[in-house]
């Protein structure tokens, strides 16, 4: 499944970049991050509970940030699995200066199987955007 | 495709509902989306508090020129109700697109108002109508506007150990006519985008009108700038679809499997089209 | 509305009811999940959420500890299990071991890792929660173009190019064919996967007795014969202590013609348990891990002269066959071959077949097995050289058809038809449907503007399988009729039927040749215990195959009752009407219910003949049966939305005699449903990973009681010459015939956009796209 | 035609037949339940699932079960209580072969749990046919319009079909096809149902 999408925070690019970069705040912001914890460089496990109206899963997975070119753009691969089956994220993300500080453009690739994959395509995307949304929605109100 | 495993209450009173989810127990209405998804084991609730058996919660009346709709009313009631056919016919009409007959016999409007899925249909006759929804707990009970409660995909205003309690609709002033529009997906009957428009006219110019969406985005909206455009107007064909085309303006569309952002705004304005010239039909 | 039936009156050919529906609609049949046996055990199986992976480790300590829980095997506790079976052939064609449950790899997503054994399907649901496996996921290949691209991720690693096999198939002189022509048109057309989705699915209960060495299975089969002969290779034991069930069977399709993997799993757990055990397969698995249809890509070149004379049809066809081969997979797209050249006239063809495993579910045989893909392939190029030539798309059809006086016709795929009215039929569908006056209307609605669309499809199809040289496994059939001693009639029949309502038509039958009332006949079916050998239910075969077998063993048991009679009688010679031999002489009668009596009581025998009355056929057909006929869709597509309007939908079949045609009408909406389905709604699509992103009810568009359009239907009747009923078989004309007849009648509706061509399945978003860019 | 046992001709034959030639026939063979022992699986399996009691009347019959409260209303009525007529056919509530009636409603009972149901009137197809085995008009129409072949769906079909034919005695076609939105068939096309709700309409 394609992902795409764009989101604005509140801050220079510098600084938006290096909120992303920074794992306290990443685990804040992904939605039921329950742990981030460094594995290597750039690369962190992570334990999450989504909850999301009556859906709810425990995951285990990773996040890796890759291809750093500060502050202009960055790869995140979110990768999760658990009981409920698994999903993958894998995107490039995009930052532009505009009025409002920084425009967040991301593309990529959404991946998941198992049970969850039972719930039909619909709720997928939806689920997909709510935590996306969510995640922006975090780091924007970052101080 | 089994759940796991809870404890299940039919309490005998509302109080004794609340106290119940008060304490961390989920509520149980129709369950036509919350049971799917327990057998899925995408949901596991451990305690379920079912609302449905509950009399105060079921009735449809009026009172001092509103109607007021139980939440554990199924969307056969509402599709039936001789009250709600004459008074304010654009809820009977939405709840008859809603699935089938027999999910239509179980399904509640308090169960579908409160899981806000994106693509129910209710919220955009909510919209259309300004209803109120009536939240209670076991402290209190409030009310907010159809356009404050639903919020984002999944999301309401809905605060821990609260309930929707009932939902108020208007007594619709004769000669406004109303009309639910739908684009289904053909596999789950869900709207790809429903449109619920509602006008009244006077002297040959619109002097009222509300659109409600439901499934173009992540949650049901008012299209306020479609009304902004039409409002004192006379309607004509031309009018309209230049007022329609701004239904998803500025909207980020859901896309699926079945629809994509693209065709989903554009599906939008056709139904709009189409909802309005239907309401406008019926306010002559 | 069913006829009430006196008797004398003959039976076949009326509108009767069926016998089968008392149990049916007051809910008391017995499917397989209606089975419970003592102390009867539930088995859940885990299934790969990967479409490629490594298993490095299963788990299964957690679920074995589960209080309820009675096993949990995985791969490698499979010991003396055959693997699954592939009845097909084809030169060089690479088989992989497709071992019932996953040993090292997972192939696609669904792929059995482990089955967990409980008290009950809570508990064994609450323990498959528990299993935890760990993969390492590699790369899938569901494309079957991206899947022989160079590079591309291997499914079976030994296989890096993802060939199954290459087939080439000639005819006549290609070559020559495509010099000779005036015009050449090609086309890429692509035949899409299909889910079958019986509405009951699949389920299997088991039950071993050591004592006796014995294992009796229930299984929802359209072939239980084959599925035991194949059952008790796989699992070592003997065939005659083997009792294979197919109960009521909720719809097959083709996905129960096969043998699967949970079957002889099923045998193996109540073997190695001594419990019975149960498995009930969920929807999601039915989409997951029983075969899908379709599955082609193909490219189409046909040549043709000026005046629209077809010379010849090239093809290119990409199978896409899933991760293994289940029981026809490799042999479905042969069939398509076959079909090529239609209803039509010319005599040179070639075909290059290439089958590629992708890390989806294996295609097989569903409703039509390659012969929908043929005649859309067809029947689309028919109607783009028509349109080349701009000529009307039937004049086209009238000027290459078979004509009635060409049969039996041998085609260059090497099939020899075997009677027809090809140009009789289509104009009957055109008389009714008022083609002409409908074509008038089409010019107007275009002068205003409107996407008004007519599709024709003449179809044939090769069905009745078979003889036995061109039907794996055999393409006999069986009966036995046996006249107890009270008179009254049993009929066991060797076919399988699940809903096509052979224990009606075949009692009509009896009823006709014996004179007996239907009531007193009852034809039993699927029991292996019960019945001889038979071979099933698939390829529209039971009445056109099973049929002549009955009519066989009834003639044989007339010829007895006539020598009872000439005894009873002390005549001469007799005449054996309406159940009742008569000496035409005295005019002194004895009834079928008397000789019955005299004929097991035997105090007296006539000459040279054994007590009882029994007989047994088996029976080959000499050729197929080809059944045809025109459908005409009529449509209208709406420029705003995209969404399609079905206005019309005529339907004219020869599917030869008619038993009943009550049954016959329920078989061509069903076909044609199904055929519908294809042409506007069904699509099962994997994505890159593997995932069957539409495998659910909530994604897979099923045709729905809102969707369909009014079938208005009518027959020509060329009885066959191949068996002595004269019938052709009607179980996938209408899927056949439908699915061009509406994809023609879209693109119709579109041409005026300048469209050629649009593939299935033609969704509103699809067509709306469409138009808006062709008028953007 | 001469009526049945004339032909034979010594007394006493005719009561060997059934033991010596009769075998039984697939859809004969005895799945009669209720089982014990499935029945004491859900009132007690391995150990510590809660269960709770539950009353119903199914058919004019009054039942009590003490039952897990995940248990669906479908495995209640099938497993349990061993009315196997409603039929399982998908787990996302979209296919209707688990319609039964729940206090007069057409509901699915693979979407509602049977403690849901506790006090409830339930009516599943088996309680259609009367005691005397007269068929309900909708039971008659479908098989007078041979609008069922593999008969999986046709228990859910013709509850719908009842619940349609109750609420409009008049539908229209476009109304029957509307009503049984919620019911897939894959063999009938649906054109011999419609013909059978409709004509039901007329005989009811």
């Amino acid at each position: 499944m394609k992902i795409a999408g764009n989101a604005t925070l509140p801050f220079p690019p510098e600084r938006a970049y290096d909120l992303m970069q920074d794992p306290a705040v990443i685990a804040k912001a992904i939605p039921g991050c329950e742990k981030l914890e460094k594995t290597g460089d750039n690369e962190y496990s992570l334990k999450m509970k989504m909850v999301l109206a009556s859906l709810s899963g425990a995951f285990d997975g990773k996040v890796r940030l890759t291809e750093p070119d500060r502050p202009n753009s960055f790869r995140m691969v979110v990768e999760g699995s658990g009981k409920i089956g698994f999903m993958k994220g894998d995107g490039l993300l995009k930052l532009t200066p505009n009025d409002a500080g920084t425009e967040v453009s991301y593309e990529g690739e959404a991946q998941i199987g198992g049970t969850m994959a039972a719930v039909g395509n619909r709720m997928i995307d939806m689920t997909a955007r709510m935590l996306i949304k969510r995640f922006f929605d975090k780091l924007a109100a970052e101080k | 495709m089994i759940a796991n495993e809870f404890e299940y209450t039919a309490p005998a009173s509302l109080d004794e509902a609340l106290a119940l989810i008060a304490g961390g127990a989920k509520p149980l209405a129709g369950g036509m989306s919350l049971i799917p998804m327990m057998k899925l084991r995408l949901a596991a609730p451990e305690h379920l508090v079912d609302l449905a058996r509950l009399k105060e919660l079921n009735y449809i009346r009026e009172e001092d020129g509103e109607i007021h709709i139980g939440a554990a009313s199924t969307h056969y009631d509402v599709e039936s109700s001789p009250l709600l056919l004459g008074k304010c016919p654009l809820m009977a009409e939405t709840a008859a697109y809603i699935g089938d007959i027999q999910v239509r016999n179980m399904g509640t409007l308090g169960g579908s108002v409160a899981h806000a899925d994106p693509a129910a249909d209710y919220p955009a006759a909510l919209q259309a109508l300004d209803a109120n929804i009536v939240l209670r707990s076991s402290t209190g009970i409030r009310t907010l506007p159809a356009s404050e409660f639903f919020i984002d995909t999944f999301t309401t205003a809905i605060e821990p150990g609260e309930i929707v309690a009932e939902v108020i609709v208007p007594v619709e002033l004769g000669l406004t006519g109303t009309s639910y529009q739908k684009f289904l997906q053909p596999a789950s009957g869900f709207a790809i985008v429903g449109i619920a428009a509602r006008v009244h006219q006077q002297g040959g110019a619109i002097d009222m009108i509300r659109i409600g969406v439901t499934g173009l985005s992540g949650s049901s909206y008012r299209a306020a700038n479609v009304e902004a455009v039409l409002n004192g107007k006379q309607p004509t064909d031309e009018t309209i679809r230049a007022a329609a085309a701004l239904v998803g303006q500025g909207i980020d569309a859901s896309a699926d499997l079945h629809a994509s952002a693209e065709y989903r705004k554009h599906l939008a304005t056709v139904y709009t089209v189409k909802a309005i010239q239907a309401a406008l039909a019926r306010s002559a | 509305m069913a006829t009430t039936i006196t008797k004398v009156d003959k039976l076949v050919g009326k509108r009767i009811r069926r016998k089968e529906d008392p149990r049916l609609i007051t809910g008391t049949a017995t499917y397989v999940e209606d089975i419970t046996r003592p102390d009867m055990q539930h088995a859940v199986i885990v299934r790969s959420p990967h479409g490629a992976a490594r298993i490095k480790g299963i788990d299964i300590s957690k679920a074995a500890a589960l209080p309820g829980v009675t096993a949990v095997f995985i791969g490698k506790d499979i010991t003396g299990v055959g693997s699954v079976v592939c009845a097909a052939d084809l030169p060089g064609l690479r088989r992989p071991v497709h071992h019932i449950l996953a040993q090292s790899r997972v192939y696609l997503v669904g792929h059995p890792v482990a089955v967990v054994v409980a008290c009950n399907r809570y508990i064994a649901a609450d323990a498959a929660d528990l299993v935890e496996v760990d993969y390492e996921v590699t790369q899938a290949v569901t494309d079957p173009e991206k899947a022989l691209a160079p590079g591309a991720p291997a499914v079976h690693p030994e296989w890096p190019d993802n060939k199954a096999f290459v087939y080439h198939q000639t005819g006549g002189d290609i070559d020559k064919a495509f010099a000779d022509a005036d015009v050449i048109v090609r086309q890429r057309i692509v035949s899409q996967r299909l889910v079958p989705n019986a509405m009951e699915t699949r389920g299997v209960v088991a039950e071993w007795l050591q004592a006796e060495r014995s294992l009796t299975m229930y299984t929802s089969t359209q072939i239980p014969h084959l599925a035991r002969t194949i059952l008790a290779g796989q699992l070592g034991i003997d065939e005659n202590r083997f009792r294979l069930v197919a109960p009521e069977v909720g719809g097959g399709f083709g996905s129960k013609l096969n043998v699967y993997a949970e079957e002889a799993l099923m045998g193996f757990i109540t073997m190695k348990t001594g419990k019975p055990v149960k498995w009930i397969e969920s929807r999601r698995e039915n989409f997951l891990c029983t075969i899908h249809g379709r599955g082609h890509v193909d490219y189409f070149e046909i040549a043709a002269k000026k005046d629209g004379a077809i010379l010849g049809l090239r093809l290119k066809l990409i199978q896409d066959l899933g991760a293994f081969h289940q029981l026809l997979t490799p042999a479905i797209p042969t069939l398509s071959v076959l079909m090529m050249p239609g209803l039509y006239n010319f005599r040179n063809i070639d075909a290059d077949v290439i089958g590629v495993f992708t890390n989806c579910v294996p295609t097989d045989a569903y409703r039509g097995a390659g012969r929908p893909e043929a005649t859309h392939g067809i029947e689309r190029m028919v109607d783009m050289l028509a349109a080349e030539l701009k000529m009307d798309p039937a004049v086209i059809r009238f000027k290459n058809f078979v004509q009635p006086d060409q049969f039996p016709f041998p085609t260059a795929t090497g099939l020899n038809y075997d009677s027809g009215d090809y140009g009789a039929t289509l104009q009957k569908a055109m008389d009714l449907i008022g083609y002409d006056d409908l074509r008038k209307q089409q010019a107007e609605a275009r002068a205003a503007g409107r996407l008004m669309g007519i599709g024709i499809s003449t179809y044939g199809e090769l069905c009745a399988f078979g003889p036995s040289p061109a039907t794996p496994a055999g393409g006999w059939e069986s009966a036995t009729v046996k006249i107890e001693p009270t008179g009254k009639v049993t009929v066991l029949t060797g076919t399988s039927p699940h809903g096509q309502g052979q224990e009606t038509s075949f009692a009509q039958i009896a009823a006709d040749e014996l004179g007996v009332p239907m009531d007193d006949i009852i034809v039993l079916h699927g029991d292996t215990s019960i019945v001889q050998y038979g071979i099933g239910t698939f390829g529209s075969r039971n009445t056109a195959v099973g049929g002549p077998a009955l009519y066989y063993a009834l003639q044989d048991l007339k010829e007895k009752i006539r020598k009872f009679g000439r005894m009873l009688l002390e005549a001469d010679d007799v005449v054996f009407e309406n159940g009742v031999c008569t000496d035409p002489k005295t005019g002194k009668e004895v009834s079928i219910q008397t000789i019955a009596g005299a004929a097991y009581r035997a105090l007296k025998l006539p000459p040279d003949t054994d007590p009882g009355l029994v007989a047994t056929k088996f029976w080959e057909p000499s050729n197929f049966a080809f059944p045809f006929g025109a459908h005409i869709v009529v449509s209208e597509v709406d420029r705003d939305t995209g969404e399609i309007a079905i206005k019309r939908y005529m339907a004219v079949d020869d599917i030869g005699n008619q038993l009943n045609p009550l049954l016959v009408d329920g078989q061509l909406h069903g076909g044609a449903a199904q055929g519908l389905g294809q042409a506007l709604w069904e699509h099962g699509i994997y994505d890159d990973n593997g995932q069957l992103v539409t495998g659910e009810f909530m994604d897979y568009v099923m045709p729905r009681a809102r969707m369909m359009p009014w079938i208005e239907s009518s027959h020509t009747v060329t009885p066959s010459p191949v068996n002595p009923l004269g019938v052709k078989g009607v179980g996938e004309a209408g899927t056949i015939g439908s699915t061009p007849a509406m994809v023609n009648s879209v693109v119709d509706a579109l041409s005026p956009l300048g469209i050629r061509h649009v593939d299935m399945p033609l969704t509103p978003e699809k067509v709306w796209k469409i138009v808006n860019g062709a008028t953007a | 035609m001469r009526k049945k046992g004339t032909g034979v001709n010594f007394a006493g034959f005719a009561k060997f037949v059934p033991v010596l030639f009769l075998p039984l026939p697939p859809h004969l063979l005895n799945t009669k339940p209720p089982h014990s022992d499935i029945l004491s699986k859900y009132q007690k399996p391995a150990q510590n699932y809660m269960t709770q009691p539950i009353s119903v009347t199914i058919n004019g019959v009054s039942h009590t079960h003490q039952v897990e409260p995940r248990l669906l209303l479908i495995h209640y009525l099938r497993e349990v209580v061993g009315l196997t007529g409603s039929h399982i056919g998908c787990e996302t509530s979209l296919c209707g072969a688990c319609t039964v009636e729940v206090n007069g409603k057409a509901i699915k009972s693979c979407s509602m749990f049977a403690v849901q149901a506790n006090g409830a009137t339930i009516l599943t197809i088996e309680g259609l046919t009367s005691s005397d085995g007269k068929h309900h008009p909708v039971q008659e129409a479908f098989w007078n319009e041979h609008a069922l072949q593999c008969g999986f769906c046709t228990p859910g079909m013709i509850m719908v079909s009842k619940q349609i034919i109750e609420r409009n005695p008049a539908p229209t076609d476009t109304e029957i096809r509307e009503g049984l939105d919620g019911n897939l068939c894959r063999c009938t096309g649906y054109q011999h149902i419609v013909n059978a709700v409709r004509t039901a309409k007329a005989g009811a």
